[in-house]
């Protein structure tokens, strides 16, 4: 094992980092920039050092001050968390060259998985269904007579992809991810007017223009395998998340397991954990499919790091998958097979956002004056806030991780219900009035919310208490 | 530090700010500006915010008893004494080479662009310059030891 | 289910019980003192009714103030919680007499557990090893001529009974329990010195000056078991929890598994369900043991009630056995059998009082100024507190109950470990300080505690941070 | 109330605790004797403590609108009224029996030993007698309403 990480991240992420390595008895360093002098993980990890400005391009994105700073403290790892360096190739390349361990994938995996077009290239490989689109057409490939770029440069490709796959289709940046640089296009003439824009969005956020078309599924479920490889070719899926509330796609509640019955939930996590096998996949990730109506599942991408959401995976099988990405980064087996893997019981996670949820989710920083978790049975708190911390306006707008494990749905829903009531943050607008009604929503109480559910969700939010 | 101060603060902007803080009463204003580089920090009232303290972490790894405050804002204190501070996380070196003298010593006169140490960072030798001409008062940090951003290297006395 | 819940408790145990309700969809009224006005449980509640001043004894023990809350409120059930009233056969009799039910066992089953000579009689007609004592004299009873009535009443008795059993013995209030109403004695000098005191103190104290004499086990450890039983016959045992950390009888920490192996396990939870079966047990109760060097087992007493420590039972099954009390109570079945008991890892207890261990544990109730408690994996917390609560001098000294599960005992160590360090409590002194140095102490780590521990524990409590 | 004041409280008494706590600057004062059947509670400072308020709990099952601060220092609040407070929990009457009128009505003048009401707890029918000679200025609860322990009854003027 490690003697010492390095925690390139900041918030909840790192403190839940910084919790892993205690337990193992790691010695940890907290980088933080100016806004974070006083944050929890500054004070909890064994040494700190402030690598630079408010910005995140000049601190927790720049690589530099990020290496430098492992090498100043002699650590021996370094835990990007998930955000900011977490996906970064050339981030897990220099940690590498500098003899640093990366604790996350390969940056080959990471590189692979990061390009959308290579990604699904991949995954198609592997077996995994693909939702049609330009880089899988079904007729146009034989037509063009040449093995497909994917990519679509003009709008008469466009066009012609789009009439093959059948409207509606998404326009998606390659380099795209999280939720960003994608259109959705219901015909030729809004197709025609979203594919410069997008392709220009695309430039200026990723620096490449390159788009490709896919067929948008609607009504869709968001669910996703968790994934855990060694580098000694063992891999196990840890069950499957559905993360369908999402808003503007970002992801405000998770649970585990979803509705997808036993057969096809054993499919499913064959189908990732192949295909994280086939690209050899090593350390925690998690393989993201969109599921129709008819519960057939398509390649949406893959997240090559510890995502928020893997709490409720570990409520429901007792792993702590943080602890597992350190013992495959320093070279141990997994000690457990699929066949090990049981998951327990129902859990589900809710984001506490500084966001106002009755004024459109606008963000919310500032002092938090007063701070109650709740407790109890079934109840996990992932928090970096206290009373009295003051939340920069920098960065996310996370504040806490809610989760609540019962034996089933029902139990687990109640316990939400009662640990939300309970929990009282003064002095920013959180989601918490927005989880509360979402727990009453009788969409999300029968399982059939899907990723459209928010957009008439409209629970009177402002009147709850 | 030339790195650093390609755009100097002025005094009476300051100024402008701490009477907008208190036309406003503002307990905290904060100016980041990508284009000059410089970032802005100015807290009023009575005593620093006061935070939870989870446990006693051992502190940064450098041997500087002061906290920055503000890495750019460095004529902040207002009074006769500068602070030159580290514009990046690395190692710091007195001299060019272990066997050569250093740099600067307290006493020592400097003049603008002169070099004041090294500043290690992912094997690249970064040489720090004054952005003035100053006294060097102090030398705050020894030599090879690990410095983080924003940490005080030298106390100075500006000469005009 | 009922519709309404009187919690006839304070601190956190009331706030347990209300969650356990509020999960189940059963309204809740909180009783209080005056010096609990604005205490968590009051403010949980959907009712709170104020029933006398501080003293216990004309608040949360006057029956009728409490009665008469649940009338005044139509509760249709009484929880008593742990401790005031949850052992008071008449109080159970009572809210029987008023048709109100009441969350725990029969009047009869707590009135023989109740009386420790009866307990004893009951537990050996069941079948349950006891140690050699007045109540089960191996010789006398034969010379006595009679039944041996249990009590010892004169010197010359107490005198005969120990050098039958051997000493050292234990002379006990066959009314004290809770770790109150006993004395040890070495030798014959001892004996008769003590036996009055003993004897005056039980008239004090219980209202009875019976005694009975037991024969001490040296460097036992105390191992419980918790039980669980419907009104149908159907009784499970959920496995059983080491409380040997104690410090003047009352235990500090506990865990589950403790280090019996699996065949003495198996044994003592049968023997315990039989015991309970016995005397027609139902609802939630735990039956204690003593445990000898060389897992020899004897019965130690019943506690007719949920306990203190009931969460680690919890953390390792994944049942919720308050909300099991509450269905119990109002006549639904056990729906899984012993089979379905799995014990999944290990969890451990720590009870954070407000006492100082660097000065002879005294007291220290105050105004809590900050509190910053821990969370991340595995990490529950049952507490009443929060920044700004006043603690009473009137009431015990438990402050929040700090509960980590692992997949083994070396991982629930670990987390309790971080999670102990990053708990932040000021404004009273508290025996987390205690808590960190037992979590290094290589007795504990090597599992091999028995209940004089900490008589020899001697870590410099003073210097942690 | 004739149950609860067996050992009135002395102003003067109240006087030198108010010192006492002035004198060591204590915010709370809190005294309990179980001899006497009595608590004084006194707080001094700007304002109640503030205390967290984890949700938003029903009010207590009453229809008063002032909180009780003690129950047997019935004469702290310093004016010309006086509080009889419920000594327990119960449902209060007004009168005897259903068609039978109130013991008093606003405006009554009332003698010490004189009923007041009836609060009923398990079953019982408690007499609530008045501990001194009032004029009773006005009935804070509704008849047949649940009462609880420390609950304004009944505002009063004390009469010589």
């Amino acid at each position: 094992m490690f003697k010492k990480v390095l925690v390139a991240n900041r918030g909840e992420i790192a403190v839940r980092i910084i919790r892993a390595c205690k337990e193992l008895g790691v010695k940890t360093v907290a980088v933080f920039s100016e806004a974070d002098r006083d944050s929890m993980p500054t004070q909890l990890a064994d040494e700190a050092v402030c690598i630079g400005p408010p910005h995140p391009s000049k601190s927790y994105l720049h690589i530099p001050a990020v290496i430098s700073a492992a090498e100043v403290t002699n650590a021996d790892a370094i835990h990007p968390g998930a955000g900011f360096l977490a996906e970064n190739p050339q981030f897990a390349e220099i940690c590498g060259e500098c003899r640093i361990a990366f604790i996350g994938p390969t940056p080959q995996n990471i590189e692979t998985m990061g390009n959308k077009i290579a990604a699904r290239r991949a995954a198609q490989e592997a077996g995994v269904p693909l939702t049609p689109s330009s880089s899988k057409p079904p007729r146009w490939r034989r037509r063009a007579q040449q093995e497909p770029r994917g990519t679509v440069e003009t709008e008469e490709e466009a066009l012609s992809v789009a009439r093959e796959i059948g409207y509606p289709v998404m326009i998606k940046a390659a380099l795209g991810g999280g939720g960003r640089g994608m259109r959705a296009a219901h015909n030729d003439v809004s197709l025609v007017n979203l594919f410069k824009t997008t392709r220009a969005e695309a430039e200026a956020a990723f620096g490449s223009a390159e788009v490709y078309l896919e067929k948008l599924i609607e009504n869709a479920r968001h669910i996703e395998v968790q994934i855990l490889a060694d580098h000694y070719g063992n891999i196990v899926h840890l069950g499957e998340r559905d993360c369908s509330v999402q808003r503007k796609h970002q992801k405000l509640i998770e649970e585990t397991p979803s509705s997808l019955d036993a057969k096809r939930r054993s499919e499913i996590g064959n189908v990732a954990a192949k295909a994280a096998k086939a690209i050899q996949y090593r350390s925690a990730g998690t393989i993201e499919f969109l599921v129709d109506a008819e519960m057939n599942y398509y390649f949406l991408e893959m997240n090559t790091r510890i995502q928020v959401e893997h709490t409720v995976t570990e409520m429901a099988t007792g792993l702590d998958l943080v602890k597992w990405q350190m013992r495959i980064a320093a070279g141990e087996r997994l000690d457990f097979d699929q066949r090990d893997v049981e998951i327990q019981g129902h859990a589900i996670e809710c984001r506490i956002n500084a966001e106002d949820p009755a004024n459109g989710f606008a963000p919310s920083p500032g002092a938090i004056s007063k701070y109650v978790p709740p407790g109890g049975p079934g109840i996990r708190i992932d928090t970096h806030i206290y009373a009295g911390y003051s939340t920069p306006p920098f960065y996310d707008s996370l504040l806490a991780k809610l989760i609540a494990h019962g034996s089933d749905r029902n139990e687990a829903i109640a316990r939400m219900r009662r640990a939300l009531n309970e929990f009282v943050i003064e002095g920013a607008h959180t989601t918490i009035p927005f989880h509360r009604a979402v727990m009453e929503d009788a969409t999300f109480l029968a399982a059939k919310a899907h990723t459209g559910f928010l957009e008439t969700f409209n629970a009177p939010m402002t009147s709850l208490p | 530090m030339r790195r650093s101060t390609r755009n100097p603060i002025n005094m009476s902007e300051l100024e402008r700010y701490v009477e907008f803080m208190e036309k406003h009463d503002l307990s905290e204003l904060r100016i980041e500006e990508g284009r000059d580089n410089r970032s802005i920090v100015l807290r009023r009232g009575p005593a620093e915010v006061s935070y939870a303290a989870p446990a006693a972490p051992a502190p940064a790894p450098s041997n500087a008893t002061e906290t920055p405050e503000s890495v750019a804002a460095e004529n902040l204190n207002g009074g006769d004494l500068d602070l030159i501070r580290a514009q990046m996380v690395g190692t710091f070196y007195r001299s060019p080479s272990p066997d050569e003298p250093p740099f600067v010593e307290a006493g020592d006169n400097v003049k603008e662009g002169e070099t004041l140490c090294i500043i290690e960072a992912m094997k690249l030798m970064n040489l720090i310059e004054s952005d003035f001409n100053a006294e060097i008062v102090e030398v705050l940090v020894e030599n090879a030891a690990p410095v983080e951003y924003g940490q005080p290297l030298f106390r100075v006395k500006r000469l005009s």
